[in-house]
């Protein structure tokens, strides 16, 4: 993992396409299959250049047959094959539940570890111009719950590439997550391949007041919050566990017992997600004297509604989770109303490293 | 139509000239208002492929069921189903057919027997067949037609959706609106065997295919089959060639994007239905037929515009039935 | 809900077949459907004498197409029938989540309440004889992930026969899980119909020192747990949610708020399963002074193995319950090993009510 | 045998009736011991199917790849499985194929290219046809055959897997075992038309069938696809009509469960490929096959017996690679 602000200025969308294309250059077992993979849109421009450089055999696009494709991915990774599969929604992974579930996560131990399964599988969380309810949905939760995947939410293009990388590299299969709001967002990315190592969570700032831990494009949103809490003196310390399986729960846990507040802000819906999984973990391992304040953000509990009218409330936002925050950290204090000025000023806010 | 064949009575041109132009008119005007970002969602466009929406629903009762694809809006409105619900939809408003919660992709109108659209490719074929299920226990010959892409038979639940149609003789007709693409993946790269037709009536689902476009040919081949459905014999499909003319979601023409030739839509705007259909009436009808779509969509767009937003309570209701 | 011992002794399995008998006698629009529901074996006799009583156009196996089957569930749903859909393995609902998540759960809500979809999903959790890890699976975790669908499990007779006649009854889909182990199960179970009302938690033994919350065949095992315990005077309060969603927290935390110890015994994996929402949710509601130990305990995070060496280490039993709550209880204190004798007399317990 | 084809090579039936009479045998054991309770785990029994599996692995190279189903012990041991390793699988013992992890459902062979087979139906297709992906890509003519029944097919990832193989002319071999049943449905109740080769041929997969279990035919058959597949030719269908002889799951025949009539079952017996070898050897030669048979299955069940279990720290072994 580099350290400095080290390479140049890229895009989450270019760091994607970069890691992608130097892995295949240099294993020629990778390969890249999806719908619309190798179309001149090229996935939002994350598979961009890959057709030209390896050709029609290494990156192809593929019926809409998701199930089936699944279990292409994972014959051909039990062959010794590196398949990046791609999907453009998070959503349509619910087409693939019984391949990924029943055999990709699996054959490692149903099988005696005679076989492996190095996949990955790419896929998009929807956000933005009415999605709506089936083209938004995260899903990470779901197979944090599964033995044998591993599950990743990078949400810089600094990650992207270092955690693609290791995904490609990595022998189980690795649930890919990216946020499309991401796509843009920009970072320092070095120029060599690199690896950003599963299982170790960063802390994006220091705070004293309160751990926040953002996931995926929450991350982003949650050091605006940060941005706008330093108006009223509120120090968040902002952590955001990169993978998901494997947690780093110790880094998490270890700000938790100091701020004694817990906040996680999850890019998914509440119930059994990933905070579920953070509280009950830093709780169980804290013991019941640690005086910890825990609270969960997501989703609205409800389909994603189309019209920005509603959708606007169904996702935490950096007003949003500041509030929470504050209220946590004050609690009883009148409800605050961060400065809708500084919000939209907020949303400048990018993490570019150090990493 | 078949050279020889009758002229069609002009009812029958005027009925479905008066459906074609009105939902080309209603589309063209969803293109023109997108760039003004008051549609705040997704819309792919019927334009260029109406004629099969408004063939189809012709030869149906109205009490017949249809079901069709986030690419719904000629199918909704050919259906009966309401064109201020429908743009209120599209611009989010609490007036729309689904309170604003659903979208272009979404649209639903269970008064005119107009199943929900969805997103995501080929789940609505099973739920139509769900329909047709409960159609058949009813026993009152009603028929359900569900409406789908090229791209949604690659699915499997198309072909488990066949196979259980056919076993059990439920009164449904499969229409694939086969335009060739999958966004901009030709068949080439799609299907093996090109042939969809004979690929389902190997699942014992007798199949048609209309390749021109021709809406009587369309009509009248869902008017034979919604017939033989009625009777109780079972499912049937209907592969209609057409060609999508604009972008697959948004407003635009693409032919600049190089993944498809400007030439091989020529033929289908020399055979567009709608002009076609225009030339067989009295100029003066086709006029008032036209200028009642616009006072009729123009209406719409006004209701869209002027129907109030859905506030923060409607966010939590609905998650749950009662 | 009945409130006493009434009714007769009956298994688990026929209480099912009984709900169901009288609800399609009662309501022509219930039908059933699923492989197998219409043979000899008649899902291990929770459909026996259906198709006898109901004839084949209310009572029928399907191909083997999940997929497709439960959109035809779905869609025969919308138009006004209840369809109860039946799966002999839990495992096989991963063919069916795109059209359970992406329709089911979100149809009422994105066609803006003009459809709703009374649709009851019956499903099995396989255990004994080396089932293995695709034969074995507890999914309701992802399930009461997702906004729309209603979860019940219930774990004895009486709850079986009410439950699942308030979800044929209920205009949502709901999944109604069952464990194998809980078919021959006895309790006492009314003759007449009745509902048992979702999002009420019962309170099964009452005890100061523990509250014990079970899930699904879990309730059973905590049962006997709390058998063991009573020989070293720790008194656990063993709460049964028998739903999921909507869940009753209040009455959990209550307990948890009294006892100070709050243990969870899921029947699944613990990553974000039912007891991380649970633990989760106390603790949000608790607050930071409430001094609450809590554990979640459930499969090992493993892929089920066949073995019967290594099976017996994946599910919680009585005893490694019984040890955890000693160790909650008594922490600190020299490991206890309840008697094996008595543990296997434990196996002799029943919950046959009052309910 | 088609009549005045020629006898085969007495080599030949040598080979196949070692295979066959050995596999028949080790399951034969197999039963007799499951009431012992020693076999924690549920046996689909391939008796009287076996000669699919001996018949399509004879005209495989050893480095080509199968992958079958729950129902595997036949492929798994037909392509060269270990018995011994597959025994103690199934005695949920540390010298299993799977480590005791998998059972009966589950045996593994990577060694002798056998893919692991899957409880859930239907899921080992699209498994390999992407290994048959891989091969192709690694171009040395190596092909797969993926085995599965009649219900299999009907599971929508099977016609995905089909249109994906003859796209990609991937060389995979589809073998459908279409015993009749799934568990003790009968097709009647399952497939709306009974002609699985032309439903396949829809999909640009060409089908052959072979009626009659004879295991030449099906040896012939999978030897001519597979010298056209690993010409680039891409991928076939075999649809062998068999016969389950026991119950679906477990050691016991079930004609007394009246789900279906011995009568059904009589010209599968009387045809039975075992005997029908054992009649075209030299009577010593069969002898020495079958004395071979018991040695090894013994040698088996005492390997099975005599290993150990898997200790506590195996459980979380494996459940990720390194
Ligand atoms: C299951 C699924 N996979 C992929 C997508 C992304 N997608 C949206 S539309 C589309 C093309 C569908 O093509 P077709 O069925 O021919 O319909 P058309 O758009 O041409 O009308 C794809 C791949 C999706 N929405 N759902
Ligand atoms: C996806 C799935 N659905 C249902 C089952 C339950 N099941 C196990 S075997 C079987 C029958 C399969 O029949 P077929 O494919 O013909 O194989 P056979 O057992 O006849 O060899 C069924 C329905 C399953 N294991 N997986
Ligand atoms: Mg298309
Ligand atoms: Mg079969």
């Amino acid at each position: 993992m580099s350290t400095h602000s080290e390479g140049r200025i890229l895009r989450y969308v270019d760091a994607l396409a970069e890691a992608v294309a130097q892995e295949m250059a240099q294993d020629p077992a990778v390969f890249v299959m999806g719908l619309d993979v190798d179309d001149h849109r090229a996935i939002q421009g994350s598979t961009r250049g890959l057709l030209e450089k390896f050709g029609a055999d290494r990156v192809f696009t593929t019926p809409l047959s998701e199930d089936a494709m699944t279990g292409v991915a994972i014959g051909a990774a039990m062959a010794g094959m590196r398949p990046i599969h791609v999907h453009i929604r998070m959503d349509f992974l619910l087409l693939c539940m019984n391949q990924l579930i029943n055999i990709a996560a699996k054959a490692h131990y149903m099988y005696g570890g005679t076989v492996s399964v190095p996949l990955v599988v790419r896929s998009i969380i929807g956000r933005g111009w009415g999605q709506g309810a089936q083209h938004s949905q995260a899903l990470h939760g779901m197979f944090m719950h599964v033995p044998g995947l591993k599950v990743v939410a990078p949400s810089n293009a600094h990650d992207a590439k270092g955690c693609l990388i290791a995904a490609i590299r990595d022998n189980n299969p690795v649930m890919f997550v990216e946020h499309r709001l991401l796509y843009t967002t920009e970072a320092y990315v070095p120029e060599a391949q690199y690896t950003v190592e599963f299982g170790r969570a960063r802390i994006c700032t220091k705070g004293d007041d309160i751990t926040v831990v953002g996931i995926s494009n929450m991350v982003v949103e949650s050091l605006r919050a940060q941005e706008l809490l330093k108006d009223i003196d509120i120090h968040a310390e902002i952590i955001d566990p990169i993978s998901l399986v494997p947690l780093d729960i110790d880094t998490i846990l270890n700000s938790a017992l100091r701020t004694k507040k817990l906040l996680v802000v999850d890019n998914a819906w509440v119930p059994c997600g990933a905070g579920a999984e953070i509280v009950a973990q830093v709780l169980e391992r804290a013991g019941p004297g640690a005086g910890i304040t825990v609270k969960r953000i997501g989703f609205a509990h409800t389909p994603t509604p189309t019209t920005s009218a509603l959708e606007q409330f169904f996702y935490p936002n950096p007003g949003t989770i500041a509030q929470a925050v504050q209220q946590m950290v004050r609690p009883g204090s009148a409800p605050w109303q961060p400065d809708p000025e500084r919000t939209k000023l907020a949303y400048q806010v990018q993490f570019r490293g150090p990493f | 139509m078949a050279p020889g064949s009758e002229l069609p009575p002009q009812a029958l041109v005027e009925r479905l000239y008066r459906s074609l132009h009105f939902i080309r008119h209603a589309e063209e005007e969803v293109a023109r208002i997108y760039p003004s970002d008051q549609i705040k969602s997704p819309v792919h466009l019927s334009i260029g492929q109406e004629a099969i929406s408004v063939g189809v629903c012709d030869a149906l009762n109205t009490d017949d069921v249809v079901g069709g694809t986030y690419r719904g809006h000629a199918v909704y409105l050919a259906k009966g189903g309401d064109l201020n619900a429908m743009m209120a939809e599209m611009y989010g408003k609490i007036t729309g057919c689904a309170r604003g919660k659903g979208g272009s992709m979404h649209l639903v109108g269970m008064d005119h027997f107009v199943l929900g659209t969805s997103a995501v490719v080929a789940t609505t074929i099973p739920v139509a067949v769900g329909y047709a299920l409960a159609l058949k226990r009813e026993g009152k010959g009603r028929v359900a037609v569900t409406f789908f892409g090229d791209g949604a038979s690659e699915e499997g639940a198309f072909y488990e959706s066949l196979n259980f149609a056919a076993l059990h003789k439920l009164p449904i007709l499969f229409v694939c609106e086969n335009n060739g693409f999958a966004i901009h993946e030709p068949l080439s790269k799609r299907w093996a065997a090109h042939d969809l037709c004979r690929r389902v009536e190997g699942f014992g689902v007798p199949a048609t295919r209309v390749t021109d476009g021709d809406i009587f040919a369309i009509r009248t081949a869902t008017a034979a089959t919604a017939a033989r459905m009625r009777q109780g014999n079972g499912p049937e499909l209907l592969e209609c060639m057409t060609y999508r003319w604009k972008e697959h979601v948004g407003p635009n023409e693409d032919f600049n994007q190089n993944y498809r030739d400007a030439a091989e839509a020529a033929p289908w705007i020399a055979g567009d239905q709608v002009p076609r259909l225009a030339a067989m009436l009295p100029t003066q009808l086709a006029a008032a037929i036209e200028a009642d779509s616009r006072v009729r969509v123009a209406d719409a767009v006004r209701f869209a515009e002027e129907s109030p937003f859905p506030t923060f309570e409607e966010l939590h209701t609905h998650v749950y039935a009662l």
